[in-house]
C-alpha cells in the first residue's frame, strides 16, 4: 500500500476540512515558489517542517521517505546548473554562478515539496475528491477519478501478488525472464482493470447505479480560527522575508 | 519524467498551466459527453485511468541495466485516444503528486503538458501515421510508445531549459545540458517502454 | 416474494434454469445449495432483478414485477443481492461514502441518508470503520462493508452469495451473528453457500439445485435426504449423520433437534437432561 | 526443510511472528491453521523464500538457506507456494504458456519444458484445458492451472494457501484427490486452511498458530486439544467430537481412527466389524 495514503487516512488532522489544509499546505508551497529562496524558502521550509512534525503529527521517518523522491529529482536537475556550455571558456566549463543558483533551487524545491507533503499527509483522497465538484471540476471527471482511485489499489495489490508469484517461479533471474514477467504483469493489469470495472457494474446495479456515483460528502466545518492562523503565518513569513532581504542581508 | 514541486519559477509554472488548460478542458468535455451518451463508461474510464496509473508505477529494466518507470502514455493514447488521455493523465499526475510525491502541484501544468498532452498526441500521431502506411501493427505500436516516451522527455528538457537558461549560451545551451543528462536514462527507457508496450499489446491481442 | 416457474438461458447457451419455483416466507432464513455451474448465481440474479426471467415470472407481494424504472426501483428497495467478492461492490474511497451510495440514488435528503448509513453500519457492527478507506480494510471488514451497502437500502429480502467464503471461523461467527440480528429485525435472509454444515446450522429452509430442478423445504429434512444430496453433488452434513447416530442410541428424541456444532456435540446433551430421555454418555475411554 | 526460531515484522509494525519453528518431514501432509491476522501468510512466505526471516533461519536439507541469487533459485526449485487467488498466478495468455513459465525460466530446453508441462497438466487432470485462455476457465479450473504452474517446477515441497476456498464440495474432492496423488508421488504438501474438518480429514500433521506461537504435532491430537483450539480461535472439528462420542459408547477403540466424513459416520462402523469391538448401533429410533 502507499505510505502517504495510509498516513493521510490516520492523520491527526483527518477531521479538519480539506480547505483548511489546502490553505495551509498549498499556501506554504506557493509562498515558497514566489518568494526569493533566500531567506524565503528557508523560512517556509522551517515553518512547514515545524507544522508537519508538531501539530500535524507526521512521523519523521515516513516524511523523510516521501521527501527523498522530490529531493532526488532536484539534485539531478540542479547538476546542469553547475556548468556552462559554449561560453568563452570552452565547450563545457564550470559556471561561477552555478553553485549558489543550485542551492537556491534546492531550497525552493525542498520548501515547496514540504508544503505539498503537508497537504498530502493530512488529506486523504476520499475527503478531497468528492469536494472537487464544488471547486468546479465536472462531476463526470470526479466520478472517473473516484473509480480510478479504488481500482488502482485493487490493481496495485494484484500486481504485488503477481510479482511474488513470478519471483517464486524464477521470473526475475534472467533478462528474458524479467521481460516475460513484465509483459505478463502489464497485460494482466489491463485485463484485471476492465474485469474489475465490469464486475463493479454488476455489483452496483442493484443499488441503482445509472452512471453517476453519488456519495455523501463527509461533514466538516471550516474553522475560521485555523484559516486566520494560516493567513497570519503566511503574512508573517512574507513580511519577515522582505524585511530580512532588505535590511539584514 | 516529472518536474518536482517548486522546481519551476512562478511565471513558468503558471504559463505551462495556461498552455495545458485547453487540452484538459477539451478532454473533460469529451469525457462528460461520453459518460452522458453511455453511462457505463464511467467505470470503464476509471479502469483505463487506474491502468495508466499502475503502469506508470511499474519498474521496467532499462537497456543500460538501471530501472525506471514507463510513462504509459503511448499505450494509453493508442488504447483510449489522446483527448481522454489528457484527463486521465492529469488525474494520474495528481495522484502521483499527492500519493507518491512524484511531481507536484505548481508544476502540474508543466507535467500535464509533457506527459498528458504532447506525449499522447505525438505517440498517437506516429502510430496512426504508420498504420496508414500499412506498417505492421506491432511495429506501429513500438514506435507510437517510443515516440510518446521520447517526446515527453524532450518537452520536459525544453521546459527546464526555458526556466534555467545557460549563463553562456542561453536556452539552446541549457537544452543541450538538460537533454544530454536525461538522454542517458531516457533514450534506453523509451526503447524499453516501446518493447514493453509491444509485449503487452501482443498478450492482449492473443487473449 | 415468489419466483414462479422461471427459466433462463444465457445468449447462445442452453437453459441454465427452467421451471424453477421458489417462495420466500417473510422473516425466515433460507440456504440455497447447489454445486458450481448449477445455476445458483443465475437464480440469485433473477431474484434480485439483475436478470429478467426468460420464462415464468417474479412476484413481489403477489404482484408481478415489471422491469421498467419504477418496477426495478420497487424491486431494489425490497430485494438486495450481496455478491461473493466484496470488491465487486465497493467502489468508493471510504466506507461511509460507499454505504451512502444506495440511499443517495433513492433521492433521499442528506439527513435521511446519514441516518440510514448510521443504521447499517451499526447493524454490521462496523461503526468504527466509517471513515476508513475501503482498500485498507481486511477481507472480513470489506465483506461487512459490502453488506452494509445493501442493508442501507432497507431491503425486506437480503440475498447473499457465499458470504462466509474466505472468512476464518471467528469471522464466520461474527457474520452469522449480524445476519441473525437482521433476521430478528424481520429481514428475510437468503444465503447461497457450499457449506452444508453451515446451512444445516443456520437456515430454517433449504433450496437445493439439482439437474432436475429446485427442491425446497425445511433445511433439516432436505439435508437428511441422501438421494437429493447425491443428485445435487453435495456432501452430507455432519449434523445429519450425528443426529442419526444420536437417535439410534436413544440420545435424541424423534422431534428434537440435534447438535448444531461440534462444540454442542462435545457438550451433549445440553443442560444435562432433556425430558429424562438422555442419559449422560458413559466415559469408557479415557483418551483425549 | 525446517524453519528455526524464526521471527518477522513488517516495516513500522509489531512482530507478526517470533520464535516460530516448523519442520516438514518428507512426504507428509501438513495443515496450517490459524485465524486471519495470525501470521499464516507471513509464515507461508517465509517458508517459500518470499520473505526473509528477521530473526532465526530457514534450513533446507540441514543447510541454511542463503538469500543470494543461487540460494533463492535452489529454494524455489525445492519449495513452491500457490497463492489463494489463482488470478494472482495466471498471467500468460493460455494454460500451456502459463505452466511453461517456470520451466522456461529454469533454462530447460524445449523438449524438457514440454515434458514438464505435460506432466503437470496430467497431475492436475487438466490436459484438456491446455490451449484454453486462462480468463475463460472456471474458478476451479483456474485453481488447478495455478497449481500446475507450481508443480511444473517439480518442487519437493508444495505449499498451498486456502486451496479449497471458493470450491464447491465436488471441486474440493477433486482437488484433494490430485493433492493426494502428488503426496503419493513423494511431494510434501502443506495447506493453510480455515476448515478444521478438512484439516482433520486430510492432514497427517497440523501446525496451529496461536498468539503464543506455533504448535505442531499429529493433526488428530492437536485438533482434539480444546485449549489450543480456543487459543487459536478455531472451531472444534466435527470429527473430534464424533470420535469422542463413539469412544464414549464403545464404538471406537482407543487407538483407532474415527470417521473422516459424515458419509463415513453414516455408514459406521466401516465393513461391519473391526476386531469385533464395535457393535452395530442399535436402531431404537425409526425416524429419517
Amino acid at each position: 500500500m502507499l505510505p502517504i495514503d495510509v498516513a493521510a487516512h490516520s492523520s491527526r488532522w483527518r477531521r479538519r476540512h480539506p480547505c483548511e489544509k489546502a490553505a495551509l499546505g498549498l499556501g506554504l508551497t506557493v509562498t515558497a515558489v514566489c518568494l526569493p529562496p533566500w531567506p524565503g524558502a528557508v523560512l517556509v521550509g522551517a515553518a512547514t517542517l515545524a507544522v508537519l512534525l508538531g501539530p500535524a503529527g507526521v512521523a519523521p521517518r515516513r516524511l523523510w521517505r516521501a521527501f527523498r523522491i522530490p529531493l532526488g529529482f532536484c539534485v539531478t536537475g540542479a547538476v546542469p546548473l553547475l556548468f556552462a556550455v559554449g561560453g568563452p571558456d570552452g565547450p563545457v566549463a564550470f559556471a561561477p554562478d552555478g553553485p549558489p543558483e543550485a542551492v537556491r533551487l534546492l531550497l525552493r524545491t525542498s520548501a515547496a515539496s514540504l508544503g505539498v507533503l503537508l497537504f498530502a499527509f493530512t488529506t486523504p483522497m476520499s475527503d478531497l475528491l468528492p469536494r472537487l465538484v464544488k471547486a468546479g471540476v465536472p462531476p463526470a471527471v470526479v466520478d472517473v477519478a473516484l473509480v480510478m482511485y479504488r481500482i488502482s489499489f485493487l490493481l496495485l495489490d494484484a500486481i504485488g501478488n503477481i510479482r511474488q508469484a513470478q519471483a517464486a517461479r524464477l521470473g526475475h533471474t534472467t533478462r528474458a525472464a524479467a521481460w516475460r514477467s513484465l509483459a505478463g504483469l502489464g497485460a494482466t493489469a489491463f485485463v484485471r482493470a476492465f474485469d474489475r470495472a465490469s464486475r463493479l457494474q454488476t455489483g452496483l446495479a442493484g443499488r441503482g447505479y445509472d452512471g453517476t456515483l453519488r456519495v455523501l460528502v463527509p461533514r466538516a466545518p471550516v474553522s475560521r480560527t485555523f484559516l486566520g492562523g494560516v493567513a497570519a503565518l503566511l503574512t508573517g513569513i512574507v513580511v519577515l522575508t522582505l524585511v530580512l532581504e532588505r535590511f539584514a542581508l | 519524467m516529472h518536474i518536482a514541486e517548486g522546481y519551476l519559477p512562478p511565471l513558468h509554472a503558471a504559463a505551462w498551466g495556461v498552455a495545458s488548460a485547453p487540452f484538459v478542458v477539451h478532454g473533460a468535455r469529451a469525457l462528460t459527453r461520453e459518460v452522458r451518451a453511455n453511462p457505463d463508461s464511467t467505470l470503464l474510464l476509471g479502469a483505463s485511468g487506474a491502468f495508466t496509473f499502475v503502469l506508470s508505477a511499474l519498474k521496467i529494466p532499462s537497456v543500460t541495466g538501471s530501472c525506471s518507470h514507463p510513462t504509459g502514455t503511448g499505450l494509453g493514447a493508442i488504447l483510449f485516444r489522446p483527448p481522454v488521455m489528457a484527463v486521465l493523465g492529469t488525474i494520474t499526475l495528481l495522484f502521483q503528486a499527492l500519493l507518491l510525491a512524484h511531481g507536484g502541484l505548481t508544476t502540474l501544468g508543466a507535467n500535464v503538458f509533457s506527459m498528458a498532452v504532447v506525449g499522447p498526441w505525438a505517440g498517437y500521431g506516429v502510430y496512426r501515421l504508420l498504420r496508414r502506411f500499412d506498417v505492421p501493427l506491432m511495429v506501429a505500436v513500438f514506435f507510437g510508445a517510443f515516440t510518446a516516451d521520447l517526446s515527453t522527455y524532450c518537452v520536459t528538457s525544453v521546459q527546464l531549459a526555458l526556466a534555467f537558461p545557460d549563463p553562456g549560451s542561453g536556452v539552446p545551451g541549457a537544452l543541450a545540458k538538460f537533454g544530454g543528462i536525461f538522454a542517458v536514462t531516457q533514450l534506453p527507457l523509451a526503447v524499453s517502454e516501446g518493447l514493453l508496450t509491444v509485449l503487452v499489446m501482443r498478450l492482449l491481442s492473443r487473449s | 416474494m415468489e419466483l414462479v416457474d422461471a427459466g433462463y438461458a444465457y445468449e447462445d447457451g442452453p437453459a441454465v434454469l427452467s421451471g424453477v419455483g421458489l417462495g420466500l416466507a417473510e422473516g425466515r432464513s433460507t440456504a440455497l445449495l447447489g454445486r458450481n455451474g448449477s445455476g445458483k448465481t443465475t437464480l440469485l440474479r433473477l431474484l434480485s432483478g439483475g436478470l429478467r426471467p426468460a420464462t415464468g415470472r417474479l412476484r413481489l407481494c403477489g404482484e408481478p414485477v415489471t422491469y421498467d424504472r419504477a418496477g426495478l426501483t420497487r424491486l431494489r428497495t425490497t430485494v438486495q443481492l450481496v455478491l461473493q467478492d466484496p470488491d465487486d461492490q465497493l467502489f468508493a474511497a471510504s466506507v461511509e461514502q460507499d454505504v451512502s451510495f444506495g440511499p443517495m440514488n433513492l433521492g433521499l435528503d442528506e439527513d435521511e441518508v446519514r441516518a440510514r448509513v448510521d443504521e447499517s453500519l451499526a447493524a454490521m457492527d462496523i461503526v468504527a470503520l466509517r471513515d476508513r478507506p475501503t482498500h485498507l480494510l481486511s477481507y472480513g471488514q470489506r465483506k461487512r462493508a459490502a453488506i452494509a451497502g445493501a442493508v442501507a437500502m432497507r431491503p425486506r429480502v437480503l440475498i447473499l452469495d457465499e458470504p462466509t467464503a474466505g472468512l476464518d471461523p471467528h469471522g464466520q461467527e461474527r457474520l452469522l451473528e449480524v445476519l441473525g440480528g437482521l433476521g430478528a429485525a424481520g429481514t428475510t435472509v437468503v444465503m447461497a453457500t457450499h457449506d452444508v454444515d453451515l446451512a444445516l446450522r443456520w437456515a430454517d429452509d433449504a433450496a437445493v439445485l439439482t439437474p432436475d430442478g429446485l427442491r425446497t423445504g425445511p433445511a433439516r429434512e432436505l439435508l437428511a435426504d441422501r438421494a437429493l444430496l447425491d443428485a445435487a453433488r453435495l456432501r452430507m452434513p455432519w449434523g445429519t449423520a450425528v443426529a442419526e447416530l444420536l437417535r439410534a442410541h436413544g440420545l435424541l428424541g424423534g422431534g428434537q433437534e440435534g447438535p448444531r456444532t461440534a462444540e454442542e456435540l462435545a457438550g451433549w446433551p445440553p443442560g444435562g437432561g432433556v425430558a429424562g430421555r438422555v442419559p449422560a454418555p458413559p466415559r469408557t475411554s479415557s483418551r483425549g
